[in-house]
């Protein structure tokens, strides 16, 4: 604990403080445009941008659920999960909305059950999620027997693979979903509440916050938009695959992380979660323009994510 | 002042925070062998003078002098290792360990590689005799009691045999039995050589045991009375708060209309029979209780925090279904909890956020979005009538003086339209001149219609301000008074187990 | 080049597996084509369909004008076609061929490898014709093979061996799948330990699985069972991670493996792709390669002759 | 927030609620014994103490991480990089102890590096721990060029392979850490001074405890075990492979919170680490020997997993 300055803390410091990871990002940022071949061509920022779109989605609904005090380790099985339902929904109905309405109703559900277990019935989040985790994979496995689901219905794929003032549909998607959630966390008694839970659920709960609704609320939220995130996928890969998304939520958790969410509850910023998914994105994209060979990615990943949260801590020292 | 026949000294000690100066420029001394009052308005700046004594912070300016050496602590270990122990405010325990763990946290007794689990117990069963609790040993610590816990934590630094010891508002949880155990071991330890720093909002105590006092005030140094002899209650209160203040409790009489809380037959943890009792609207209600009688534990269902095994809560003439704080507060009946830092605080979210958190609730628009500018006006308003000392409505509560953080709960509560208020240990950790400007609120919502309820283990407090006294003892109502006939020694003697004598 | 040579061709490489062995040198072949021909080579690791999608974005962006891909999954076919085309890319496959919607082959994209039907059947007649040799009774002999059913391609391998056994006439019922976990050593051992378990008065053991590793575990398990490697015949698949196994100065469980060539196949469609793209040179839609068994007798020269050891 | 009983609790209820996971599996045992064949054979118990052997050392110390109120996600690829590099210092050398100090040491450093992140600098255990997770393998996998190496030293084998009264000696040494840490966790200070930093970190740090050096500590103990039991792995296998144990890290949590271990911090028990482990590796045990189809196991994993944690929660309402 070192000594501290007093005075006014001047614009720069203020700004730093509030928007630390969002400088990391925009000096990442720079650096990419200026030192990575066609990292600033539109190309290569649509990629970027539809590389992010899953993690991006599924980071809304996981900021909540941080922000409450729990996690879901289930959401990369949901999205497998929802491609491969919505997929054989499609196939056997020929209806998308059939399909839709399917992997939606799934995720949904999943979420609810995981809200079940871990605010009604106080069961840990770990294992709770850990289990549905395994469950839903399993079941996307039977579903599919283990194999990829092509889907036939091209009006599916619209969804996917089409763009709109030139991006992508998915991009779009993923923009909604962090303005949607964004509000909700900053404008709303309901964002409030799910913080007030994260920081003394004890508190929360004797101020007449309804703790157990919130908690199941953000639960089947997170399953609902990690199913839809599922369908987004499968859309763009034409197919729902089983497989797909194992180690998403680790993903998922750590870009929230980055960007500053607290792991034990109470803290959240939608600005700074979208840094978190970006500066993700952005080192991977960086890494696959310079060619670095996959081994020695795995190397500057850890590195460069170190680095990122060292950055960050900087500013508790000026 | 000089540092002669002091053992302990601050020299020109300053602190800042961003945005903050908690301490500025304060000097004074601290003999052996006596017992020094620290004293001042919450936010003054007392905590931080004795986090700074225990190496918890670290000074901007200044530093501390024990035997005409100047320190200043690095860490705790350090200042620990130099004779000083310092009772927190907050009580600073671990709730999954033993009692005996906690006793000894920091300095477990070894023999060869493993922990000497004999003398562990030993060594705590010492410790809590030596404050005179029959608490077992084994027992987990977070199942006690707050007022035990606190008991636990004195002992905790009693035992590493200090010669300077630091008690912030020790007896804030405490009722008057143990309260008076622990003024005996103060002046035994006084007696022994000690140097006492003694931190209380409390008149009666700084008469009572202290020889010395201090007074704070913005973080800068008042005044040092060397002996409290010729220094009157009126001269301290008014270097403290900066101003006269007479007649703290300013009781009026108001008219009581029936039909506010009734409490039938109430039974659950904690309770030994049923409880019923009733509340008039206009009517405060003091409920007096040694510590354990079950004060909290009978509040804790009367609000829904607790579900009932029997009995029913009417407001209003209406039953209160569901037993769940948030039926409750519906309903117009709020809970002002005694364990703030527990229960009370949401200590990573913003002073405004903590006094918004329940009244926004009939103030959403579309059932949804937030009002700003009612979140804005109302903190604001609620600050400045309760004056919480924050440097901004978006400062973490947890940052404010434990004091200012009681005052944010209460504007909490009091950003409510209440039918019904019930307010565990309301003015634990308040200043002097903040209490009266809180019994003066509480006078207000009572004259409005409310119905009070004050549970309080201050005796002067419950007479002061109710217009009738319930006393528990042990589980059980044991008596009732009316306010005429209430008196110090009737309510005392009624709180007592039987067969004390008096 | 200098400043006025022009600039490069740029192709891409991604594989499903990076971490393999296999692509390891799948991709080092393709690094001798490019240095042989002269252009860039960009290699990405591609584990699922969505990184797929984002690597083809990025070559795209990087001005790659076309790539070779072993894909994660067949039926990401047309995905990965549709970004092709809408980036301008080329596409030849690699080891494993797109599968369309309607579950057939997408022949329209060149196709270099070997099914992995095919070299699973190598690995299953292996273990017919060994045991054979060996004059083991089939009363006293049962097959243990590892499966990891969540990937297809391994199934399919596995399905092959087990279809190539029964057709050598060993019998249906003593062919025994041991599920394994994860596709670890380990993961096999536990799987294989689990299986011999069970099955009680068995004297020889048939070992086999979808890759080296596959077999090494269960090979393992064997040995702590008891069981002498003269009464244990372990094939693996892809005779890159059983090298030091086969280098033991004593001879185990672990029999031999089913080479395929990675290097040939990295160098050869790397450059059947940069002449399509330089010349527009159509490449054969499909090409088929071989497997090799390798032995501890063989392995060696054969290694060699490849360039690997 | 429930009612406390003021009667003493009876013996039972004590026994009930301080080994409530030892009974789950007591019951689990039982009905495998009864109902699944040859599950109570020599054979198949010697390969269930093998399979368990890897998570229950690792398990030993991430308990120690959890009661300081951290965890360790880097595990699994210290055990991967520990037999790689101690296969490769062995082949090089052909020195059996100079493989084994080589892979000790970078464990333990592995180990150390994180709690200096950790505690010194204060970077968050989620962060420090998967970029270490990604970079230890990034390593593994540069070190190996991917591929397993094979150990030619025989004398190493005997770590992996032999046996000793029956009981083959990765199981002893299991048992040896269990012990170890079990009375390292209740006999020692250090144990106990571990639970308060998770219980009460503040109040630890006041009372004198010195909290950073017991982190780091523990922290080093972590990879150095780790990294001990992947070289006892690759001793079993007889190679060092770079791509062992993904996923190790989240079973050893799961195994930990499974018996009783908080999350949060404070609150540990070997025994009931040792019963977290054992029921983990019993199921899947007794799935393989039901030849219950793989996709089948991942639900019953799932499903299994949840049903012991809420028979354990049963002893709440008791
Ligand atoms: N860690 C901190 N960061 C920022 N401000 C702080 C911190 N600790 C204390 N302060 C501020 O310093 C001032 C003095 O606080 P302190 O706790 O010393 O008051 P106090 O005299 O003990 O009050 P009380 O009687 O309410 O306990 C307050 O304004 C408080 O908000
Ligand atoms: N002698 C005792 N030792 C330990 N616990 C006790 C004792 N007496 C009562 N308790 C416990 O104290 C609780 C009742 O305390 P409660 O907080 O309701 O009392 P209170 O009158 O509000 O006193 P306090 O001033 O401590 O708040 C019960 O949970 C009971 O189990
Ligand atoms: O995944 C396999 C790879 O391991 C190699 O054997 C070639 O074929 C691929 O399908
Ligand atoms: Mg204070
Ligand atoms: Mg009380």
């Amino acid at each position: 604990m070192s000594a501290n300055k007093i005075s006014q803390p001047s614009p720069f410091a203020r700004l730093w403080d509030s928007a630390g990871m969002l400088v990391v990002l925009a000096v990442l940022f720079l650096i990419c445009a200026l030192f990575v071949d066609n990292f600033l061509t539109v190309v290569n920022l649509r990629g970027l941008a539809l590389a992010v779109a899953t993690i991006g989605m599924v980071a809304c609904t996981m900021m909540f659920c941080l922000a409450a005090g729990d996690f879901d380790l289930s959401v990369g099985s949901v999205v497998a999960f929802a491609g491969v339902l919505g997929a054989t929904v499609m196939n056997r109905t020929g209806s998308v909305a059939a399909g839709v309405a399917a992997a939606l109703g799934a995720g949904a559900l999943t979420g609810f059950a995981n809200g079940l277990f871990v605010a009604r019935l106080g069961i840990n989040a770990l294992i709770t999620t850990l289990a549905s985790m395994q469950i839903v994979r399993g079941l996307g496995f039977i579903a599919s027997d283990g194999r990829a689901i092509g889907i036939r219905t091209d009006a599916f794929f619209a969804l996917g693979n089409t763009a709109w003032l030139g991006v992508p549909v998915p991009v779009w998607l993923t923009i909604a979903c962090f303005t949607v959630f964004g509000v909700l966390l900053n404008l709303t008694a309901f964002g409030r509440n799910a913080l007030a839970i994260g920081g003394n659920k004890e508190a929360a709960h004797l101020a007449g916050v309804a703790v157990t609704r919130i908690k199941i609320t953000i639960f089947t939220l997170q399953g609902l938009i990690a199913a839809f995130a599922g369908l987004v996928l499968a859309a763009r890969m034409t197919s729902g695959q089983p497989n797909t998304s194992q180690g998403l939520e680790l993903e998922v958790i750590s870009a929230c992380v980055l960007g500053g969410v607290s792991l034990s509850g109470g803290v959240a910023r939608i600005g700074a979660v979208i840094a978190g998914v970006l500066i993700m994105g952005i080192v991977q994209n960086a890494m696959n323009l310079l060619n670095i060979p996959p081994f020695y990615q795995y190397v500057a990943r850890g590195v460069i994510l170190l680095g990122a949260v060292m950055l960050d801590r900087l500013k508790q020292r000026t | 002042m000089t540092a002669t026949g002091n053992l302990l000294t601050f020299a020109a000690l300053t602190k800042e925070f961003p945005g903050v100066r908690a301490l500025d420029d304060v000097s004074f001394g601290v003999r052996a062998g006596s017992v020094h009052a620290l004293m001042g308005e919450n936010g003054a700046g007392k905590s931080t003078l004795l986090k700074i004594l225990s190496g918890a912070y670290q000074p901007t300016g200044g530093s501390v002098r024990l035997d005409g050496q100047a320190h200043v602590f690095s860490s705790t270990a350090e200042a620990i290792a130099a004779g000083v122990a310092v009772i927190y405010q907050e009580l600073h325990l671990v709730a999954e360990m033993t009692v005996a763990e906690n006793l000894l946290l920091g300095r477990y007794p070894r023999r060869g590689p493993f922990l000497d689990r004999v003398a562990l117990r030993t060594e705590a069963t010492r410790l809590l005799q030596l404050v005179g609790e029959d608490i077992s040993p084994d027992a987990k610590l977070g199942r006690l009691p707050l007022a035990q816990r606190q008991m636990v934590e004195i002992a905790k630094a009693l035992g590493r045999g200090a010669k300077i010891v630091a008690f912030d508002e020790p007896t804030s949880s405490l009722s008057e039995k143990e309260t008076q155990r622990l003024f005996q071991i103060i002046r035994d330890l006084r007696d022994r050589g000690t140097a006492i720093l003694y931190v209380t909002h409390r008149m009666d105590e700084v008469y009572a045991i202290c020889d010395a006092a201090t007074v704070l005030r913005d973080g800068r140094h008042v005044v040092t009375h060397e002996s409290l002899a010729n220094v009157t209650r009126d001269s301290l209160v008014k270097s403290m708060v900066g101003r006269e203040l007479t007649n703290v409790f300013n009781y009026r009489p108001r008219p009581h209309t029936p039909g506010g809380l009734e409490v039938r037959d109430l039974a659950g943890p904690g309770l030994r029979a049923p409880v019923s009792f009733s509340v008039a609207r206009g009517e405060i209600l003091g409920f007096f209780g040694l510590v354990g009688a079950g004060r909290s534990e009978l509040m804790r269902l009367v609000c829904g925090a607790v579900a009932p095994a029997a009995g029913e809560v009417r407001i209003h003439g209406e039953p209160l279904g569901g037993g769940s704080p948030r039926t409750a507060i519906r309903a117009g009946l709020v809970f002002c909890p005694e364990d703030r830092k527990k229960e009370g605080i949401i200590a990573i979210r913003s002073v405004a956020e903590n006094i918004n958190l329940s009244a926004r609730r009939s103030r959403l628009r579309a059932g949804l979005f937030l009002d700003h500018v009612w979140e804005k006006t109302n903190a604001a308003a609620q600050i400045a009538k309760l004056g919480v000392r924050t440097a901004s409505p978006d400062t973490l509560i947890g940052l404010l003086s434990g004091g200012n953080q009681q005052k944010a709960i209460l504007a909490r509560w009091l950003s409510e339209k209440v039918r019904v208020v019930v307010l565990d240990e309301p003015t634990r950790g308040i200043d002097i001149g903040a209490k009266s400007e809180i019994y003066a609120l509480i006078h207000d919502l009572a004259a409005a219609g409310t119905s009070v309820v004050i549970v309080s283990s201050e005796l002067p407090e419950v007479l002061g301000i109710a217009d009738r006294i319930i006393v528990m003892r042990e589980g059980l109502v044991a008596a009732e008074f009316p306010r005429a006939t209430a008196t110090p020694e009737t309510v005392l003697h009624a709180a007592l187990p039987v067969g004390t004598p008096t | 080049g200098g400043p006025a040579a022009p600039a490069k061709i740029k192709l891409g490489f991604l594989v499903k597996q990076p971490e393999e062995p296999w692509f390891q040198y799948e991709w080092k072949g393709a690094d001798k084509a490019a240095a042989q021909h002269g252009f860039e080579l960009i290699k990405i690791g591609v584990p699922d369909g969505e990184k797929t999608l984002a690597a083809i974005d990025s070559l795209a962006a990087n001005g790659a004008l076309g790539f070779v891909i072993c894909t994660p999954d067949v039926r990401l076919g047309p995905a990965i076609v549709a970004k092709a085309k809408a980036n301008n890319l080329k596409v030849i496959t690699v080891d494993d061929r797109f599968v369309g919607a309607d579950g057939k082959f997408i022949e329209s994209v060149p196709y270099l490898g070997m099914s992995a039907t095919k070299i699973g059947r190598m690995s299953g007649a292996t273990l017919a014709e060994e045991m054979k040799r060996r004059n083991w009774a089939a009363a006293d002999t049962a097959a243990c093979i590892v499966t990891f059913e969540e990937l297809d391609t391994a199934r399919e391998r596995t399905d092959g061996i087990i279809a190539a056994l029964k057709e050598a006439g060993f019998p249906a019922d003593r062919i025994f799948k041991a599920p394994q976990k994860t596709t670890d050593i380990p993961g096999s051992f536990d799987a294989a330990n689990a299986l011999l378990a069970q099955k009680t008065g068995i004297k020889n053991w048939l070992v086999a699985g979808m890759n080296d590793t596959a077999t090494l575990g269960a090979v393992r398990a064997t040995e702590g069972n008891g069981f002498k490697a003269a009464h244990v015949i372990g094939v693996g698949i892809n005779g890159t991670d059983c090298l030091d196994e086969l280098r033991k100065p004593a001879p185990t469980g672990f029999y031999g493996s089913i080479y395929a060539s990675a290097p040939y196949e990295g160098f050869r469609t790397a450059e059947l792709l940069y002449f399509w793209v330089k010349d527009g040179t159509q490449p054969p839609l499909d090409t088929r390669t071989d497997g090799q068994l390798i032995t501890r007798e063989n392995f060696e020269a054969l290694l060699k002759a490849e360039g690997i050891l």
